[in-house]
């Protein structure tokens, strides 16, 4: 097991600083000046004041400085929780920026992540039991699947939003609504909230119901589940051993899906301008605002990293193969 | 003809090759020409390993090759290729020895591409004839099919063709028979037989006893990656000195003694060796001093190889792992 | 009589037809008989192995019965089969490595398949630990899982979780293949121990390795393209038997201390017909030396001496 | 890990999870050089035939269908905001443009973006994958590493950063990014399917025939796994276009083409939702999903084919 | 993470967003144990007794909702940047001195009761009585001589101010003296309004550093509203009841709350108009004009162009490259430009075609349209072929494409930034036109911080540019067209960097010049003629000063022939050219 966990630490440590770094590098290789377009917002002409702004802007950004001190400063600022000040939304710091968006991208990605695995998980456990089901379900998690995140956003904002009405399709929460401890205030959250939700889960459900499928069709048909069929233990009992196993590599795959549903996330909250980090990020390139583009990847980096370490520590509990020293013998 | 000398090999294991396995220690060999010399072990013993360090498959660690009196414990690609003309190898799955998806002309075609580019496709199919037949088999039988239209043993008589082909010296035959039917197995030994008496040398690796006796001259008996006993072959079978060998062959199946039996007939020799070492008696004899190699915490260690028993017989000490110590250090 | 099988015919479906795997096989195992089935592979030995505990979903049971301590067992009918599993007749599979849950523990997979039959672990636990012990394993590997376990434990886990409900009859297919000889010689005379303490009434082994049948099989029935050829005792059919086939089936086989240069010995040219279309009568005639018309038909599988249970017109 | 990429990729994942399970995982030692066998479940198999009908249907749209368009995609050809008639079969644009045109149009970027970014991905996929599987070792763990790491990095993000700084925004360049950062997965596949295959013992029979690495990588591992890859291949094809899509929606799409994407982009920027103009953002979407999800079901279509052992469910 | 009220509280967020976390996640448990009494938003702001009367929500009939005017979080409420504030920061929390009526083209006082030229080089301002901040404190001429001052800091946008100015001084509490060295009246009278008057009391203590990046997160104005809350996506502003100009000019505002809402899609701001949510939209709507037809928004128009036009967008020819320096070349490219398909297709009929003198139509009567009749160019393919034929433009390889009479080669690139939608639509109208008249031009759509770079350091062909917006005077208008001197990098005009030093001077001279003079007249039309036989831009048509109204809860909103009509536009820079006057004259709607 530590054999395991340091392997994967050492995998998450290197990607971090991997991550890091390109993302350091990234915009200094880009066309573009962050100073230059803060000087030009004030729209100013006389040269000195552009000299002295430039100068002004340089110093906050910290470009002034040679290029291996930058590299070392922003490692420095980031173990201070400082990453620097957005461009676009000058001066407020873009952890700030950040952090005020996060809560409202893990509110609908963790349920969403969730959720759909569970549910997911069960419908594919149960399409691997019925043929019917199996005939049913198989297309319809494929073709859900398939759909582009924000074509089912803007099915769901349309069908329910703008034609039927029954939800807002745009914002966090209503713009007359002053947040509090209220129930119409959580409610009128919840609303916000139901079609960027939906529109992640189900695309998300298709693929594990998937993916659960053809793991238990493989596990009802592996040594130990013929053993147990062969000393007359109850499909119960042998689907549950399948289900438990295939749940395996389904948690794996759920580390390997983070991304891909963090993809959909941002893509789905530009659809229902849902002002969680899609939407940072979109406003981020639209405004060529380097920094706070910067400190968003870091920060989903960061989140997807702890997110596979929680789940690779779910694992070595679930999976005693990994616990156990035994795996790795070559000859 | 091929001489092994304390050849070792170990495999990395752990992240970055932390840790190590050692898998074969100190092994020294040798094959002569028209000889068939058998590498006898259980799983694990390290003995297949063996056979692919001398193909050249895997690399050792340490040690030496010797094939006619030229090291080749290191070879390069085009080295390795001029070696490949001389040493050949058969393995132990006769399918899996085939590409699936290929006819298994092929093999053959992969070997003329390499080696024989310039020879012309009727001077070819009358090599190709002449090394069916050595292997008793009909072309026509055989070429064109794939391999799952063909019997196991058909398939493993057409890779010893194969290495026929090439003017081989020294085939290693690595479990050749184990996954072949008993109706079948016979006459691929047989064959290795036959080969023999045509001057090749055979390195025949397997883990059973009664096929091991059968066609080879002298047996290399290895446990754990070392060699424990070694001599020819009516030597080792019939005087064990080993306990090793002695349980191993305690434990093989006959067909016209049961265990028991076995076991009876056994008691006496277990008895006289109880107790004893023979490999330190010998070193001792021949006036050697033992030093502390019997008591070493990690079992046998390093360097303490074989003593010739009687001629041409030779065992190790007697202790067989780290924690079971040897008979004689008490 | 522990069990008797008639004429029974077992086949497998695939796209180029039915593979008849298991063509008419007629044979009794008598109470506290370890009873060997000898056969190159793809004579249909593991099929039977198989169609006495649970056809696999490409196996259709054709024709024949099988009557288990005076039950028919309903082979065809999964559901009703289950009633008889485990208690009645049991399995040791050819994976015995890879039978068990990799993420259970071993003792809560036992508990589980164990209440699924009604039956309270806690009730077991004693009786289980005593056969552990027996062979040869310390009880803490119920705590354990089988990766912890070493390809010769788990093959005795296996076997002391296959016949921990006394069944009548254990299937024991390929049991020792697998393994080295040290542990073979360990698991085959488990097995004979087994049926000596009585926790299973009578045993079928299924293996290629005649010799091991010798070792612990009171009769060997070999088999041949899904025909049986011949049953007999096991010295018997090692020492005299009758039909060609075993004859040379044993023949091939070279004893420790035959050499080639003093003695050789030969195989058996040619291969066993295709199932899919079997050849009528005598399906072991192409290989036969002694084939002559007769053997057109199917010879019938006779008793020739006490116990000795021939199919060859050869044989008188 | 890619974006919209195969969400099937948890099936997918052959390393651990057998969801798509070439020859090689299914042992069968069988059949797989007979090609018409393959063929013969392949065309009887119902999900492989409509997938394909499907794919190849949209294929000869976009391929043939330019010829017989009276109106270019980004021309004002008929009167603004006109849903479907006779005319305009997907009606037009607030401009007046063509939706059926531009259909059509963005039919090819797909099809080009799948194909290319579905190629670069499996190339690298498979070159990392082979060669890892097959060398072992350092190189093994290092580009064992490398594949973790691009793995952990979420790509979609790390895509969106590339095209937005990059700036450069054409099909081929679109497919390039997306190539690059969808292989990881494919490379793990394929190398425990070269870990297996490695194994055996025809690539040392072919080694002892002094044939070089390149070559037997080329032809003894890989024509093995030829059905494997293949399958890989769609999966990639699928999420290229599932993240190409993605990346146009949010306006880092190619500047001067048409795609399906950049329709959907162009009609929810232009409050096609709110105007009422459903035939300007349904088929574009839905042409994506029928492509994509025709894919998918052709792949599981293919497990059966190649994989005995689905085929009986 | 919601409404953050005074200063930010980021453990206090945090906590919130973790439980709302778990309220979204379907837990609804938590509500229970929420604190009975709702902690009141406005506990910090004074004097808010009936605040604690809120629950939950702004009164609808209280609130005027508007959008259009930010695309991201307000996160400065620092006036001197000049930009990247809060909006309403100038104009409802900060006030200038006059406000601008772009209608009437008037300038009036505002915090300033009156002001006026003394001599040739001194201005007199006299400010208001009874002013004050809404922390109490008097507003007197102290502060306005402070924000004048504080242009001596280089990087203050105003810095350049004192590059003409000499000196300021308080003369009393409600006076204050300019003195000027170079009086530059047109662009005096631009400061007058554009600058927003500060607290010397509070940014007094402010460092040099400080004036540009503090971000004032509790600012202290003089307006009409001060700061209520601010979110991620929205910007609350509540009445201040004690604004100086209730008792002064008996002003009072008729909502007691605005809630900005961040932009971010102009699809989005439709969808909220549509449902009634918005009041006040001055986004771009695309397809507005069939939703204005059937009634369902109101513009100020009831037909095209719907909207008042508040800067002209201008093709921007690159003159430091051929053949963009060629003046015929020019001229031949303006012609050649339907812009009358561009305002029908790209835009719905929402803009206007523009003039050739590029002013906006408020500067109507400054039209010289003899110049333009002479001068002008209209859409004429013929005879932008033949002025091409004519300056020795011909398509000698027979591509289709003239090439420069050095034979050189003519592949031109219209940039756009990408995402503009109706801008990149309209460039590939521009284009295509272009190629029709045998002119290679092609759009293409970098990011629009790649056009702002390419913009600034000169390094493209063809872009389109709409920089100069309306203001007091045509000058500001002329300044960006013909600034000089070319620069390295032009932030601020000339963009196509036109080098003639007449031209300049022209314009120069136009800043001297008070308007209504007729030296004011005559230097305008010669520097109409400038431009319009120059080209140093084209003037191609207006955008629109974006404006779409929901009458369901506020009504007598500005519309065309209305006495009393305003810019209805909120954006910065708006607010005192007409947005506040249009909020002052809203009614409830019931």
């Amino acid at each position: 097991m530590r054999g395991y966990l340091a392997r994967k630490t050492l995998v998450y440590g290197l990607t971090f600083v991997v991550a890091v770094t390109l993302n350091w590098l990234i915009p200094r290789l880009m066309p573009g000046d962050p100073v230059q377009r803060m000087v030009a917002r004030a729209a100013v002409q006389h040269p000195e004041t552009i000299a002295s702004m430039t100068d002004y802007y340089e110093r906050t950004f910290g470009l002034d400085l040679p290029v291996w001190q930058q590299y070392l400063n922003y490692w420095a600022a980031l173990f201070r929780g400082d990453l620097g000040t957005s461009v676009w939304l000058f001066p407020a710091p873009v952890s700030q920026v950040v952090l005020d968006a996060v809560p409202y991208t893990l509110g609908i990605m963790i349920p969403a992540i969730l959720l759909s695995w569970v549910v997911g998980n069960s419908v594919g456990a149960m399409a691997a039991r019925s043929r019917w089901l199996d005939n049913v379900a198989l297309p319809i998690g494929y073709l859900i699947t398939a759909m582009p995140y924000m074509w089912l956003a803007i099915l769901l904002a349309w069908g329910f939003g703008v034609a039927l009405g029954w939800f807002p399709v745009a914002g966090g929460y209503d713009f007359g609504l002053v947040p509090q401890w209220s129930w119409s205030f959580a409610l009128d959250l919840l609303q916000h909230w139901v079609l960027p939700f939906l529109s992640l889960f189900l695309v998300a459900l298709g693929g594990w119901a998937i993916g659960m499928r053809n793991l238990i069709i493989y596990e009802l048909e592996s040594d130990y589940s013929n053993y147990l069929a062969a000393l007359g233990a109850p499909k119960r009992l042998i689907r549950k051993y399948a289900f438990r196993n295939a749940m395996l590599p389904q948690i794996t795959g759920l580390a390997l899906q983070l991304g891909t549903i963090l993809g959909g996330a941002l893509v789905t909250e530009i659809v229902f301008a849902y002002p969680g980090l899609g939407r940072l990020v979109l406003s981020a390139i639209q405004n060529q605002d380097f920094f706070l583009l910067q400190g968003t990847l870091l920060f989903v980096v960061i989140g997807v990293l702890l997110a596979n370490f929680v789940i690779d520590i779910v694992y070595v509990l679930v999976d005693p193969r990994t616990r156990t020293g035994l795996t790795g013998a070559t000859a | 003809m091929l001489t092994l000398d304390n050849l070792d090999k170990v495999y990395k294991t752990g992240t970055f090759g932390t840790s190590d396995l050692h898998a074969v220690r100190q092994v020294s060999l040798d094959v002569q020409r028209g000889e068939v010399v058998s590498l006898i072990g259980e799983s694990g013993s390290g003995k297949s390993t063996i056979g692919k360090m001398v193909l050249h498959l895997l690399d050792s660690s340490g040690g030496t090759m010797t094939f006619d009196g030229r090291d080749v414990t290191k070879l390069g690609f085009r080295a390795r290729r001029e070696y490949y003309r001389k040493v050949q190898g058969v393995f132990q799955d006769p399918f899996s020895s085939f590409n699936p998806i290929y006819k298994v002309d092929r093999t053959f075609e992969t070997l003329r591409r390499s080696y024989f580019p310039q020879v012309s496709g009727s001077e070819w199919r009358s090599r190709l004839d002449d090394a069916l037949a050595a292997v008793t088999l009909e072309p026509d039988d055989i070429l064109g099919k794939f391999p799952h239209q063909l019997s196991g043993g058909q398939l493993q008589r057409l890779l010893i063709a194969r290495a026929l082909l090439l003017d081989i010296e020294l085939l290693v035959a690595d479990e050749i028979i184990s996954m072949l039917d008993a109706s079948t197995r016979i006459d691929v030994l047989n064959l290795l037989g036959e080969l023999k008496g045509r001057g090749l040398g055979i390195l025949f690796v397997t883990h059973d006893l009664s096929l091991g006796n059968y066609v080879s001259d002298r047996v290399v008996i290895l446990y754990k990656g070392r060699v424990v006993e070694r001599g020819e072959t009516s030597a080792v079978f019939d005087d064990p000195l080993h306990p090793y060998t002695r349980d191993l062959l305690a434990s093989v199946p006959h067909l016209d003694r049961t265990w028991d039996e076995v076991e009876a007939e056994e008691a006496e020799r277990t008895q006289r060796l109880a107790g004893r070492c023979l490999y330190h008696e010998a070193v001792t004899a021949q006036g050697r001093s033992l030093g502390e190699e019997a008591d070493s915490a990690d079992g046998v260690p390093d360097g303490v190889g074989l003593v010739e028993y009687a001629p041409g017989h030779f065992v190790g000490c007697f202790r067989k792992a780290a924690e079971e110590r040897c008979p004689a250090a008490t | 009589m522990a069990l008797a099988v008639n004429d029974l015919k077992v086949w497998y479906r695939t796209r180029r037809g039915d593979v008849k795997a298991l063509d008419g096989v007629t044979f009794e195992v008598a109470d506290g008989e370890i009873m060997g089935i000898a056969g190159e592979s793809g004579c249909g030995k593991t099929t039977l192995g198989k169609a006495l505990i649970r056809l696999d979903t490409r196996m259709k049971h054709v024709g024949g019965t099988v009557v288990l301590d005076d039950d028919e067992l309903p082979l065809a009918d999964d559901a009703a089969m289950r009633r008889h599993r485990y208690r009645e007749v049991s399995l040791i599979p050819q994976y015995a490595m890879s039978a068990m849950n990799p993420t259970r523990k071993i003792g809560r997979m036992i508990r589980d398949l164990l209440s699924a039959h009604n039956v309270r672990y806690t009730e077991v636990l004693p009786e289980l630990e005593r056969r552990l012990k027996l062979v040869g394993l310390e009880t803490d590997v119920l705590g354990r899982y089988p990766i912890e376990l070493s390809g010769g434990m788990k093959q005795r886990v296996v076997l002391v979780l296959s016949t921990l409900l006394n069944p009548s009859l254990l299937i024991g297919d390929e049991v020792t293949s697998a393994l080295d000889v040290s542990s073979q010689k360990a698991v085959a005379r488990a097995l004979v121990e087994f049926r000596d303490h009585g926790f299973v009434k009578s045993m079928i082994v299924i293996t290629h390795d005649i010799s091991v049948l010798f070792q612990v099989a009171d009769t060997i029935l070999v088999m041949y393209a899904g025909h049986l050829a011949e049953k007999a005792p096991a010295k018997t059919i090692i020492s005299a038997p009758l039909h060609p086939y075993t004859k040379m089936l044993i023949g091939a086989l070279p004893k420790v201390g035959d050499r080639y240069e003093e003695q050789q010995l030969e195989g058996i040219e040619g291969r066993p017909p295709s199932l899919l279309e079997p050849p009528a009568g005598c399906r072991f005639r192409d290989r036969c030396p002694l084939a002559h018309d007769k053997c057109a038909e199917a010879p019938p599988f006779r008793e020739v001496s006490e116990g000795h249970h021939v199919a060859c017109w050869a044989v008188s | 890990m890619t974006a919209t990429q195969p969400t099937a990729a948890p099936g997918a994942e052959a390393g651990e999870t057998p969801g798509v399970t070439g020859p090689v995982a299914s042992g069968g030692r069988k059949a797989q050089g007979d090609v018409r066998e393959t063929l013969y479940f392949a065309l009887r198999n119902p999900k492989v035939l409509i997938g394909l009908v499907v794919v190849l249907g949209f294929l000869l749209l976009g391929l043939l269908g330019p010829l017989f368009l009276r109106h270019a995609p980004m021309d004002y050809a008929g009167p603004p905001m006109a849903p479907p008639s006779a005319d305009f079969p997907f009606g037009t644009t607030t401009f007046g443009q063509d939706v059926f045109a531009q259909f059509v149009a963005g039919l090819r970027s797909t099809f080009l973006v799948g194909l290319l970014g579905g190629g670069v991905a499996a190339v690298i996929g498979m070159t990392i994958g082979f060669v890892a599987g097959y060398r072992g070792g350092l190189i093994d763990e290092l580009l064992n590493m490398l594949t973790n790491v691009v793995l952990v990095i979420p790509g979609f993000v790390v895509l969106i950063i590339i095209n937005a700084y990059l700036g450069v925004r054409s099909v081929p360049m679109q497919a390039l990014y997306i190539g690059i950062f969808t292989w990881p997965w494919v490379a793990r596949a394929v190398r425990s399917q070269t870990l297996s295959l490695r194994s055996r013992d025809f690539i040392d029979l072919a080694r002892l025939s002094g044939v070089g690495v390149g070559t037997i990588l080329r032809r003894e591992v890989a024509p093995n796994m030829y059905s494997y890859l293949f399958m890989t291949f769609v999966l990639l094809f699928g999420g290229s276009i599932l993240t190409a899509a993605s990346l146009d929606f949010i306006g880092l799409g190619p500047t001067n083409a048409m795609s399906l994407g950049l329709m959907m982009n162009q009609a929810v920027q232009w409050s096609a939702l709110h105007l009422g103009l459903w035939w300007w953002f349904i088929p574009p979407g839905l042409g994506i999903t029928l492509i994509v999800g025709s894919l998918y079901i052709m792949n599981v279509g293919l497990d059966e084919v190649f994989n005995p052992k689905l085929r009986e469910m | 993470m919601f409404l953050r009220q005074t200063r930010s509280r980021g453990t206090l967020a945090l906590a919130t967003a973790a439980v709302t976390g778990l309220l979204l996640a379907g837990c609804s448990g938590g509500g229970g144990s929420a604190p009975t009494e709702a902690p009141n938003p406005y506990a910090t702001a004074e004097g808010m007794d009936s605040a604690t009367e809120l629950v939950g929500e702004y009164p609808r009939e209280e609130t005027l909702f508007t959008s259009g005017t930010q695309w991201g979080p307000p996160s400065s409420w620092n006036p001197i940047p000049g930009a990247g504030g809060a909006t309403g920061l100038g104009g409802l929390l900060y006030e200038p001195l006059f406000q601008f009526d772009p209608i009437t083209l008037e300038l009036k006082p505002w915090l300033a009761e009156g002001g006026e030229w003394t001599g040739d080089d001194t201005y007199e301002l006299t400010l208001r009585e009874g002013l004050t901040w809404q922390d109490g404190e008097t507003l007197d001429a102290d502060d306005v001589a402070f924000t004048a001052e504080l242009g001596k800091v280089d990087a203050v946008p105003w810095s350049n101010l004192w590059t003409w100015l000499d000196k300021v001084e308080a003369t009393s509490p409600t006076t204050v003296e300019f003195t000027f060295s170079d009086p530059r009246y047109q662009e005096w009278d631009n400061w007058l309004y554009t600058t927003m008057i500060l607290p010397e009391h509070i940014m007094g203590e402010w460092s040099d550093d400080e004036l540009l990046s503090n971000p004032n997160e509790d600012p202290i104005g003089s307006g009409a509203f001060k700061f209520s809350a601010v979110g991620q996506d929205r910007m609350v502003w509540e009445r201040n009841d004690d604004w100086w100009a209730k008792s002064e000019l008996g002003l009072e505002m008729p909502m007691k709350y605005i809630v900005d809402v961040v932009n971010t899609s102009n699809e989005v701001a439709l969808g909220l108009m549509l449902s009634g949510s918005l009041d006040l939209s001055n986004n771009f709507l695309p397809g507005v004009n069939t939703l204005a037809d059937s009634g369902q928004v109101s513009t100020y128009y009831d037909g095209e162009p719907y909207m008042l036009a508040a800067a002209s967008a201008n093709l921007i020819p690159n003159q430091t490259r051929a053949p963009m320096d060629d003046v015929d070349f020019r001229q031949a490219l303006a012609r050649s430009i339907d812009v009358d398909k561009i305002v029908a297709n790209a835009y719905g009929g929402l803009v206007s075609k523009a003039h050739p003198s590029g002013l906006v139509p408020a500067f109507e009567e400054y039209y010289d349209e003899d110049v333009a009749a002479e001068h002008g160019y209209t859409f004429d393919a013929e005879e932008a072929k033949s002025i091409l034929a004519d300056a020795g433009y011909e398509d000698t390889d027979g591509d289709g494409f003239v090439e420069t009479p050095d034979g050189e080669t003519i592949d031109l690139k219209l940039i756009v930034p990408a995402g503009w939608t109706d801008w990149m639509e309209s460039a590939r109208v521009i284009a295509e036109d272009a190629s029709a008249v045998g002119i290679k031009v092609t759009a293409d759509f970098p990011d629009a911080g790649a056009v702002d770079d390419a913009r600034a350091t000169g390094d493209f062909d063809l872009l389109i540019n709409g920089n100069a917006g309306i203001s007091n005077t045509p000058w500001t208008y002329y300044n960006y067209a013909f600034y000089q001197p070319v620069q390295e990098q032009m932030l601020a005009g000339n963009f196509g960097r036109y080098e003639d030093e007449e031209a300049w001077d022209l314009v120069q001279d136009l800043s001297r010049t008070e308007s209504g003079t007729p030296e004011f007249s005559e230097t305008l039309s010669q520097v109409q003629e400038k431009f319009m036989t120059d080209l140093p831009a084209i003037p191609l048509w207006y955008n629109g000063a974006w404006a779409q109204y929901n009458e369901s809860q506020w009504t007598n909103w500005p519309t065309e022939g209305r006495e009393d009509a305003y810019f209805p536009v909120m954006w910065n820079g708006y607010v005192q050219m007409g947005g506040l006057n249009t909020l002052l004259a809203l009614e409830p709607a019931s």
